[in-house]
């Protein structure tokens, strides 16, 4: 299994029965592969539809119905389809139940880093702060390193995309939480020691007696 | 309404220097004919206000393209790459907000609100030169109203009233945007006779729209 | 012709082709009846429908739309039904091009007071407040004098429903123009004469050399 | 959504002293089998934000006349006379709010936004107390966000998720408050099997419905 999927697997997890969640573009996107449809989960896609479907068959996409990256979906029973103000307004207002995003950074505060790289990468915030600021349960999904260096770091040197403790944080790894006391240290991946994750995170962790291994979906 | 006009004249309405809100979330929902016969016209200096600047070849990506966009207020123009050169090279000034806080903005500006007050972006760069107001012992950003001279709505089916009703995700900002356009023209994919479009399907009355585009077919 | 009805006609001629008009309970409903249908003027009423027709035949009546007094009304071709913030939205955004509204006091500031009578009568604004600061253009069609008392006073006596200048007031006595030189008559009801009304008139009216006779529908 | 529950059961989840908003304007849109249930278990104590008391024997005017009520936000109770006098009498403590700042201090608390800043009520009684901000050289009003333990909301079509469509002017107040209710009961007047609303005639999306009412018929 690569990382991607370890992760995604991980995170289809959290996803509870009956819940409202947005996946944001590339790897978040990846977990509703992995959510069985008995849940009755609702996908909500920030463009304006909540109960996103499967990518449709050759030849019956429709251009009035895609998700956030413009990539062409379809409606499952029972799917709306709102304007941006109100999808916003589910969003701001504590509607959406979870968001799962992806991360350049988190650091030791719980906050989150994933809108720029000044001077590289300015692409706009897209939902990300409204994402992060409103919605119930915020879960980033990231590779816990890149180009050999951590993502789990002590204070963000990137900029932040709220001042909102994240909720939980999914990577290759490991799974930590954020919390009061500083980022705790809550399973580790198949195969990977306790020593393994703390050698490959900048950030200080929290290191309960027991670190279980993930259990994936 | 004041009259169905064919493109051509639709973008002789609008003068070199404008500011346009411009519906659409990637190109989903963006009048591409009133766009195309904007670029024909080669009406420059431009002020845009939507979510995002498409992908070259589509929607407001072809204005870019153009070289006719001077400025740009966006959440996101990531899916551009031609955006973020121009913007880098000093030749397109962007206004990055975030996705929730522009369309309350335009809502705001549209409704006769002073602003709104959101926790998004607080703590972050977006609070930049920001008023923050106080409500209850909580922290808010104070985030200005916007207006534009026109709102280049894209919709589904329009009557001869002015009427709109959107089809699934290509309605996005649209809805929002023609409360805030001081002109306002609308191009929908079809054109019915008065009283077909049920009075609870319309979700832009009539009275907001002031030219409607001839149909293409 | 009684006072009400001659009230009615001369308003109805403020009324311009194709706009959208709100009309207040009472007096100023009776407006809407002397509009032609061929003005392709839009009624509005604040709780959520524009486009508002004639009482329904008896035994035709629906529930489910009605005028802002709870009177069953139905619906032209065209209509369109709105939620309450969108018919606020329209209103306090300006998109509202007249509104007609019934007054218990008009200054000679041209504010006008028409919502409370501290100690008798405390029925709430309802929508007036939000209807005279946002509307366009802001018509009051009142009886001259109430129990002998002359409605048209120096300074409100009552509660203000806005410190916005009216523009057109519409007696059984005269037509009367708030501007900045203060209440300027600019007709008088037929057979009335420019006497008459100064002396039915606690304001300081401003008298142009020439009152001409209201011209009715 | 969490279930279907006849009347009598929805009412029980309403303890004394509960603040409830609830829909419709003069009890056009108003869910009367849930305030028939209400009234019959005597549930008192009440604090209602709404647009309106209705009259007595209908809508929230039952609730008025089982004594039931202790407070109330509304823009108008003129129409009921009980409402009055028990204001008069000090057994019910009325605040007046003008409509559009009522619709959008509920839609503030719903969605997430720190207040309204309007120029409605400006220079008026309704000024006394609260915060002027001043934007761009204009002065607003801010004017506080409202949210309520129980949502009741009134609808004309369900289905069994939630999603819920209205009916010309008995939409008013119904779907912003269905945002802004910490439990959400919706009452429609038919519920239809999950798919049958199409996802562009929903209006309240079904996730923010907490519970339905069971059929009528």
């Amino acid at each position: 299994m690569d990382a991607k999927e370890l992760i995604a697997r991980r995170v289809a997890r959290e996803v509870r029965p009956g819940s409202l969640v947005n996946l944001g573009i590339g790897l978040p996107s990846m977990v509703a592969n992995f959510v069985s449809a008995e849940l009755g989960v609702f996908f909500q896609a920030e463009n304006g539809v909540i109960g996103l479907g499967a990518r449709p068959p050759e030849g019956m996409e429709d251009h009035h119905l895609t998700d956030a990256g413009g990539g062409f979906v379809t409606a499952v029973p029972g799917a709306a389809s709102i304007d941006s103000a109100m999808s916003f307004g589910l969003i701001r207002g504590g509607h959406l139940d979870m968001t799962v995003l992806g991360g350049l950074q988190v650091d030791e505060a719980g906050h989150l880093a994933n809108w720029k790289v000044p001077g590289k990468m300015v692409p706009g915030m897209g939902g990300a702060m409204d994402l992060v600021t409103g919605a119930a349960r915020v879960v980033v999904a990231m590779q816990h390193a890149a180009k050999g260096q951590s993502k789990i770091v002590r204070r963000c040197t990137l900029p932040l995309t709220a001042v909102r403790r994240v909720d939980l944080v999914v990577t290759d790894l490991a799974v930590i939480e954020p919390g009061e006391a500083g980022l705790v240290l809550r399973e580790r991946a198949p195969g990977v020691s306790v020593e393994d994750i703390i050698a490959a995170t900048e950030a200080a962790l929290v290191v309960p007696d027991d670190v279980p291994e993930m259990i994936l979906t | 309404m004041k009259g169905a006009l064919d493109p051509q004249a639709a973008a002789e309405l609008i003068p070199e220097g404008a500011s346009l809100m411009i519906g659409g979330f990637m190109a989903v929902g963006t009048p591409e004919r009133l766009i195309d016969a904007i670029v024909a016209r080669g009406i420059g200096g431009l002020t845009v206000i939507a979510n995002d600047t498409a992908m070259p070849g589509k929607g407001i990506g072809k204005l870019i393209s153009a070289g006719l966009v001077r400025r740009v207020i966006a959440s996101h123009i990531g899916l551009n790459p031609e955006t973020q050169a121009k913007m880098i090279a000093g030749d397109i000034v962007c206004d990055l907000v975030p996705q929730g806080t522009l369309i309350e903005r335009i809502r705001a500006g549209g409704m006769g609100l002073g602003g709104v007050l959101t926790p998004t972006g607080l703590g972050t760069d977006v609070e930049e030169g920001k008023q923050v107001v106080e409500v209850d012992g909580r922290r808010f950003l104070l985030e200005t109203p916007l207006t534009a001279d026109f709102a280049l709505v894209g919709a589904w089916q329009a009557d001869y009233i002015g009427n709109l009703s959107y089809m699934l995700t290509a309605q996005n900002f649209n809805p929002i945007i023609a409360l805030a356009g001081r002109t306002v023209i609308a191009e929908a994919e079809s054109i019915v006779p008065v009283g077909v479009i049920p009075p609870d399907a319309v979700r832009t009355p009539g009275v907001l729209v002031d030219h409607l585009l001839i149909r293409a077919i």
